[in-house]
């Protein structure tokens, strides 16, 4: 299974060399960068594959076993997430061609992107808790240079803060690592959770688990911990606002946490209800107080910002509500939010593109001039708000559906009642952008864009109208191996060489 | 051990005056005496790797800081500036959560091997196979290029990413005059 | 800077490189190794660059160079672990033989990677250095 | 088409509605089956809105029609639900109607069958359309495909869900229905004047002789309803699409001004005139084989019934009724006097001709054929049962005969001068009058069943809606609307921009929270900290 | 115990400086202090009383080290402090560029 170091080699050894190829063809760094997310996107669609027959597959660097070297842990879920990834930055990467020309100095920006793939990337698929820290940080860091990528006055701001609250978080992690190392001596992660089943739930083990779903949820931004992302996400580039609030704080906050929670220290809403409670409560939270905040912005991006805290809040919903439907439905919500914010964020790029501006009072009239883009802009919101052919809505839906069979009907009916506040900022976008009259100068969005946006289209109807078979084939399974809890740790040491 | 407790004392005063001191290259200085002083107690639990990276991590951090100093203010201009009362209402949340804290830690830490009773359950797997197997005779360097070879890929990434960024950032201009 | 540092930097600077490649090449057998032999190497640019000023070094040519090294240090590292999985089959494997313990010929790939990083670490903290000392031309815009 | 506004919305909608209807087949489930059922409701909303003049009113009119049957239908299989716990198709053994809430759930579901057949008395919508839309629309919506889904309906229904001839009311409800739809619509089929309008009651009354088939619970008369149905998607594609050709040459459907066409478009008249006889029931086409069979049936029935012949009499006098308003579209369209405009009006297209001449072959070859082609591969195997006898009827036989009588007739024709209408110079008061004025319309031709009293005055309450629930419901339900456009939807709006003033309210107030201070943001970080603590560790 | 408690102590001390101190500087400076808090803590945790540093002298002596894993972790986790606090003066640097001043409460043009 060697292919499984490829996932972060190929991105980090990219970055690598395209600084050499910056000074000797500039032209070539997108289509190298272009074909490496390509290269990822297979990969990911085989990891996939192969995981439908193989529930866990572990590869040893350096051929050490596990709880002497460091592992790579391929299951359902990593190979879930490094598709979800891999969509996003290949589309991120056709786009940014012509986005990014605006920009000087582009060679640091594509090796800056194919460090934050390789750290993304390297999160999911690592079973050493250290490792995870480290490629986190990578992730982390190029994220904080990216954002001030613009280097203006209000970017640079938004960076200082998002790296502020983020190294936080980062901090806190490492922390609770220590702690954890402290009573473990071990930094496998199959192997602590073994350890910690002999510990128990003693305060030791609620610190370390309460500082770690802090610095989880410093990074995925939930309320009250959010405010650093309507400040980042829209200060970066386009692509990568569309990276970092499609997938970025996802795999930093949600990956981790839930891989933390289920697999690591084998908690259930069984043993740990008020855990669960906790998470459904930041849940609520984040779904109500973002997207109510993002009805009164005035900023195109900063308004999908809200719009994203708010919306993954839906996903912590579904993990607390811990039962096969809730988390698959998170699961497959991670997905939905990843492909409608992704390509919401794209659209936004090619509305700034063509205007140079992102105040949503001086944008009107561009449905008709952009319609690629307008019709982008639909298809995503449609999907977001969880009209039923897309993906969004059978997203929602399972989550309802987790709801209804661990007995929170409110919680159903509050989830969905609170959707109308993603309808009502996304219409505020709508009208104020694509439908109302106006003489804003806009040009159509330039090839590669709308390659980019058209290729997330396509992802969010083929997939919600095929959502059966994604149910059945991807998100399913990733969901049991949350839910298969300390399994996860037999099956690590099963799937490993023993002795050596 | 009492030089460890002197240090450790020495170290969390020289953090307060770091913080609190109006002049900021006094600030770095004293900075760079915590940094000092956790490189001696580096030596002092055993641990002669670490001392030698911190002493000449320290110097380059210095270094840096000051660079960032000469070339902005000496002054903290903040420092008796009086506070909005948002300010206050987060510095007692912070008090809050701080003492909450440290109540947790203490209560945590009882349950943690006392110091200098390290349990060691995988790195003694690597005591014994350090020399035979990775074969170099300095364990701390067979764990981080051998045994955990990925983690100094990681570093050495993370390093090479704050380098990028660094030059990234310090474009004097970012964007291109759009083309009228 | 007086003149005595100026002399006194000279004359130091090719001990503190020496210093820097002997911690990089015993650093499978000493404290030290990659990382801390990178830093003192770079330490020893610094130096230079703190002693005469700016001015005295090509900043286009330094910058360029040192992002070079600095690429070829990762790629160097990065295929000591590829070069891992294409001779022995697992990345970063120790697939060199381990000589004899305690000399300078042992422990298979890890004295190249104390190589790959010195080089890396060493490149990377002087471009940090040179990009900071740049400050000034960003500060007059 | 290429004329129309919107067309590619049309075609969307097409699709759509194909869609839906091969859903609506396939389901094997009521859910589902009323899932697709209501996608069609908007697909045919969206079709009709596509008209050739303001189409919206006619559009509403069967939404609002179709939509409440088809919540009345909900409800229906709510009920089914609730009292059998299954709503699968291929149930083990079919429901008796052992309960009332199952009569009314028979009946509830019976409705939404109806409203799409076209069944009186929710037959209004069809009618109403076809003055609006264009005939491809007409032929293709309520002249095929919603007869389709309607009949697929009510034989799932009445079949293989409940079993109705284990219970005579319900047959009996179907066949009146029936009766009264063949009748009551053939009339008005008479009354018309406008070709389009004509054909479109005519569409309602074959209707009827579908739901008596099926009423009657007799087999043969049953895959006579289903061979009628299939028949009528054949002949009134071909009437509707012969009559688009005209209006596309003529430009009008207005029977009063058309006229003589006969030799201008001999295809389409020729096509015409075997649908309209198909259609009418003249052996040996496919229409009187059909109908012969649903006659058989309700003769059958004569041991549970003792009113079987007025069904049998509705349904044969309407098969005559049905003859006597063909011959008067045959007339008003193609035979008599030609209007001056019209004498360069051509055949029409070779691609409207084509399809036109192929549905009227058909016509003939399922009617001589009708034993050895549709009943034994289409009919028979999918209703899944044997037939007793197949009556006294040998249409190859007849054919023969009467094919020697037609050749008899022409040869007689041909010494006659019947080709040409013949010319007479017309005198009144000695001047001679144009020919123009004198021309006998064919819309007059059944004027006189208008002085008769009884008559007349129905039609004239036909005509003036009195039939149509239609608007009794937007009556009732207009005054509804003015009762809740006072109280309720003030009280409403008003809720809502409360509601909304006071979200928004809230969104300012949170939104003033992000301050742009980083002490402040930092101690959220902390606020949420000491929450998690507080919880997890304390 | 109180030794690891003297590395919550600094570690807290350096959350003090970044919550409390409104100059860029000294937040990177507080930064600076919880990665030093953190580094000792790994340091400390390792520690065995009176074993030797894990660095062999002798093939055949008898093995009696500190934990070798911590320092691995601890070179690692001083490289990425090193790489973020670089980063961080960067942004602290070209912020003063733009806005002229450390005073964090002056630099909020994003809010809302």
């Amino acid at each position: 299974m060697t292919f499984i170091p490829l996932f972060f080699v190929l991105p980090l050894a990219a970055a690598f060399i395209i600084p050499i190829l910056g000074k000797i063809a500039k032209s070539l760094i997108w289509i190298f960068v272009t074909l490496v997310s390509f290269a990822l996107f297979v990969l990911a669609l085989y990891g996939a594959a192969v995981t439908q027959e193989v529930p866990m597959i572990v590869y040893q660097m350096g051929n050490w076993p596990p709880p002497l070297g460091i592992v790579m842990a391929f299951d359902s879920f990593s190979a879930f997430m490094t598709l979800v990834i891999s969509m996003l930055v290949f589309a991120g990467s056709v786009f940014s061609l012509r986005y990014i020309s605006h920009y000087t100095g582009q060679w640091k920006f594509y090796t800056l992107y194919m460090l934050i793939t390789a750290g993304m990337m390297g999160i999911v698929i690592t079973g050493d808790l250290f490792n995870m820290f480290v490629f986190l940080e990578i992730a982390a860091i190029s994220s904080y240079a990216l954002v001030a990528f613009g280097v203006d006055a209000e970017e640079l701001e938004a960076s200082f803060k998002y790296m502020v609250m983020g190294e936080v978080g980062g901090l806190t992690f490492l922390l609770a690592i220590a702690l954890l190392y402290a009573k473990t001596s071990t930094l496998n992660l199959a192997d602590i959770s073994n350890s910690l089943q002999l510990v128990g739930h003693t305060p030791f083990f609620w610190l370390v688990l309460g500082m770690m779903l802090l610095a989880f949820s410093i990074k995925s931004a939930f309320v009250p911990f959010h405010s650093w992302l309507p400040d980042a996400h829209p200060a970066a580039p386009a692509p990568i606002s569309s990276l970092l609030s499609g997938i970025f704080i996802k795999v930093l906050g949600m990956y981790t946490a839930a891989r933390i929670i289920f697999n690591v220290f084998g908690l259930s809403r069984a043993n740990a209800p008020a855990l669960f409670n906790v998470l459904v409560g930041i849940g609520l939270l984040s779904i109500a107080f973002a997207g109510v905040t993002a009805l009164s912005q005035k900023d195109y991006k900063r308004l999908l910002g809200y719009s994203s805290v708010s919306q993954v809040g839906y996903i912590m919903l579904g993990f607390g509500i811990g039962n096969y439907y809730g988390v698959a439905g998170a699961i497959f919500y991670i997905l939905a939010h990843a492909l409608a914010k992704g390509l919401l964020f794209l659209t936004s790029g090619s509305v700034v593109n063509a205007t140079g501006t992102r105040d949503l009072t001086k944008l009107a009239g561009l449905g008709e001039k952009m319609s690629t883009t307008a019709w982008s802009f639909r298809f995503g919101s449609m999907s977001l708000i969880g009209l039923p052919p897309f993906v969004g809505f059978f997203a929602k839906w399972l989550i309802c559906l987790g709801a209804l069979k661990a007995g929170f009907g409110w919680l159903a009916v509050v989830a969905i009642a609170l959707s109308v506040l993603t309808l009502s900022y996304l219409l505020k976008i709508e009208n104020s952008v694509f439908m109302k009259k106006g003489k804003t100068q806009a040009a159509k969005a330039p090839f590669t864009m709308r390659i980019a946006m058209v290729f997330l289209v396509v992802l969010i109807i083929v997939l919600g109208i095929g959502f059966q078979s994604v149910i059945e084939f991807i998100v399913g399974p990733a969901a049991n191996a949350l839910l298969r809890g300390l399994e996860y740790a037999n099956l690590v040491f099963g799937s490993a060489a023993v002795g050596f | 051990m009492i030089e460890l407790y002197l240090f450790l004392v020495f170290m969390t005063v020289a953090a307060f005056i770091a913080t609190e001191i109006k002049d900021l290259l006094a600030a770095v200085i004293s900075l760079g005496a915590v940094g000092f002083s956790v490189a001696i107690i580096f030596i002092l639990v055993q641990a002669p790797d670490l001392a030698i990276v911190q002493i000449v991590v320290e110097v380059v951090t210095i270094v840096i800081f000051v660079a960032v100093v000469f070339r902005t203010t000496h002054v903290d201009e903040t420092i008796g500036k009086k506070l909005t009362s948002s300010h206050v209402l987060s510095i007692v949340g912070f008090a809050f959560f701080a003492l909450l804290f440290f109540v947790a830690t203490v209560r945590a830490l009882q349950e943690l091997p006392a110091f200098g009773n390290a349990t060691m359950k995988v790195a003694s797997e690597y005591i014994r196979l350090g020399l035979s197997r990775a074969g170099g005779a300095n364990l701390v360097g067979d764990v981080i290029l051998d045994f955990r070879a990925l983690d100094t890929l990681g570093e050495a990434t993370v390093l090479f990413t704050s380098v990028i960024g660094v030059i990234a950032l310090m474009r004097s201009v970012g964007r291109k005059k759009l083309k009228a | 800077m007086s003149l005595i540092v100026k002399t006194v930097t000279t004359i130091m600077i090719g001990f503190i490189f020496i210093y820097g490649a002997y911690i990089i090449l015993h650093g499978h057998l000493t404290p030290g190794g990659g990382f801390a032999g990178g830093v003192i190497i770079a330490g020893a640019f610094i130096l230079k660059i703190l002693a005469f000023g700016s001015e005295a070094i090509d900043e286009k040519k330094s910058e360029m160079g040192s992002s070079i090294f600095e690429s070829v240090g990762a790629l160097l590292f990065i295929g000591v672990a590829i070069a891992g999985l294409v001779l022995a089959g697992t990345f970063f494997l120790n697939f060199l033989p381990k000589g004899i313990p305690l000399h300078l010929w042992s422990a298979g790939i890890i004295p190249f990677c104390n190589i790959a990083i010195g080089i890396k670490v060493g490149a990377g903290l002087f471009s940090i250095f040179l990009a900071l000392a740049a400050v000034k031309y960003v500060m007059t815009d | 088409m290429s004329k129309m506004p919107r067309e590619r919305v049309y075609y969307l909608y097409v699709a759509l509605t194909l869609a839906a209807a091969n859903g609506v087949v396939l389901s094997g489930n009521l859910i589902f089956l009323l899932l697709f059922w209501n996608v069609l409701v908007f697909s045919l909303y969206g079709i009709l809105q596509v008209g050739k003049v303001y189409s919206s009113p006619a559009a509403r009119k069967a939404i609002t029609i179709i939509g409440v049957s088809d919540y009345v239908m909900m409800l229906g299989i709510v009920i089914f639900l609730v009292k059998t716990g299954n709503v699968n198709f291929p149930l083990e053994t079919k429901v008796l109607f052992t309960d009332t809430w199952l009569v009314v759930s028979y009946i509830m579901i019976l409705c939404g069958v109806l409203a799409k057949l076209g069944a009186v008395p929710l037959h209004t919508w069809i009618p109403e359309s076809a003055k609006v839309v264009p005939a491809s629309t007409l032929a293709f919506i309520p002249g095929s495909l919603d007869k389709l889904l309607g009949f697929y309906l009510l034989m799932r229904l009445s079949y293989y869900i409940f079993d109705i001839t284990t219970y005579v009311p319900v047959q009996m409800i179907l066949m009146i229905i029936g009766a009264v739809t063949i009748i009551t619509m053939a009339i008005m089929a008479l009354l018309q004047k406008d070709t389009q309008r004509l054909l479109a009651f005519s569409t309602v009354s074959q209707a009827g002789y579908m739901v008596l088939g099926v009423g009657t619970g007799i087999p043969i008369a049953i895959a006579g309803a289903l061979f009628h149905m299939l028949n009528n998607v054949i002949y009134k594609s071909a009437l509707f699409l012969s009559a688009g050709s005209v209006e596309y040459r003529t430009k009008t459907t207005d029977m009063d001004s058309l006229g003589g066409l006969g030799v201008k478009m001999p295809v389409t008249f020729f096509a015409f005139v075997i649908a309209a006889l198909a259609i009418s029931g003249v052996p040996p086409l496919n229409g009187f084989y059909s109908k012969w069979m649903i006659y058989q049936g309700i003769i059958e029935t004569r041991g549970a019934t003792n009113v079987w012949f007025i069904f049998l009499i509705c349904a044969m006098f309407g098969s005559i009724l049905t003859l006597a308003y063909n011959l008067k579209l045959i007339h008003s369209i193609f035979l008599g006097e030609r209007p001056k405009d019209f004498n360069k009006v051509r055949e029409a297209r070779f691609e409207m001709v084509v399809p036109v001449l192929l549905l009227a072959l058909g016509c003939i070859g399922f009617g001589i054929f009708a034993q050895a082609l549709p009943l034994r591969y289409l009919i028979l195997p999918s209703l899944g049962f044997e037939l007793g006898a197949l009556g006294f009827w040998s249409p190859t036989m007849a054919t023969l005969l009467i094919i020697v009588g037609i050749v008899a007739g022409i040869i007689v024709y041909w010494f006659g001068t019947a080709m040409k209408p013949r010319r007479t110079s017309v005198f009144v008061g000695g001047e001679v009058l144009d020919g123009e004025e004198a021309r006998i319309t064919g819309p007059n031709f059944y004027s006189s069943i208008n002085s008769v009293e009884m008559l007349r005055k129905t039609y004239d309450f036909g005509e003036g809606g009195a039939f149509d629930f239609y608007n009794y419901l937007r009556g009732a339900a207009s005054g509804f609307a003015a009762l809740s456009r006072d109280v309720i939807d003030r009280i409403i709006t008003e809720l809502y921009r409360v509601i909304g003033r006071i979200v928004t309210m809230v969104g300012n107030l949170t939104s003033l929270l992000h301050t742009g201070e980083l002490y402040n943001y930092v101690g959220w970080i902390f606020l949420g900290g000491i929450i998690i603590l507080l919880i997890l560790v304390l | 115990m109180i030794i690891f408690l003297s590395c919550i102590i600094l570690f807290l001390i350096g959350l003090y400086a970044i919550v409390t101190k409104r100059n860029l500087l000294k937040i990177v400076i507080g930064f600076a202090l919880v990665e030093y808090a953190i580094n000792l803590l790994f340091a400390l945790i390792g520690f065995r009383s009176g074993m030797l540093a894990p660095i062999i002298t002798q093939v055949d002596a008898p093995h009696r080290f500190v934990d070798p894993i911590p320092q691995a972790l601890v070179l690692t986790a001083i490289v990425i402090a090193l790489g973020t606090t670089a980063l961080m003066l960067t942004v602290v640097l070209r912020i003063y560029n733009r806005y002229k001043t450390f005073d964090i409460a002056e630099i909020r043009k994003l809010k809302g």
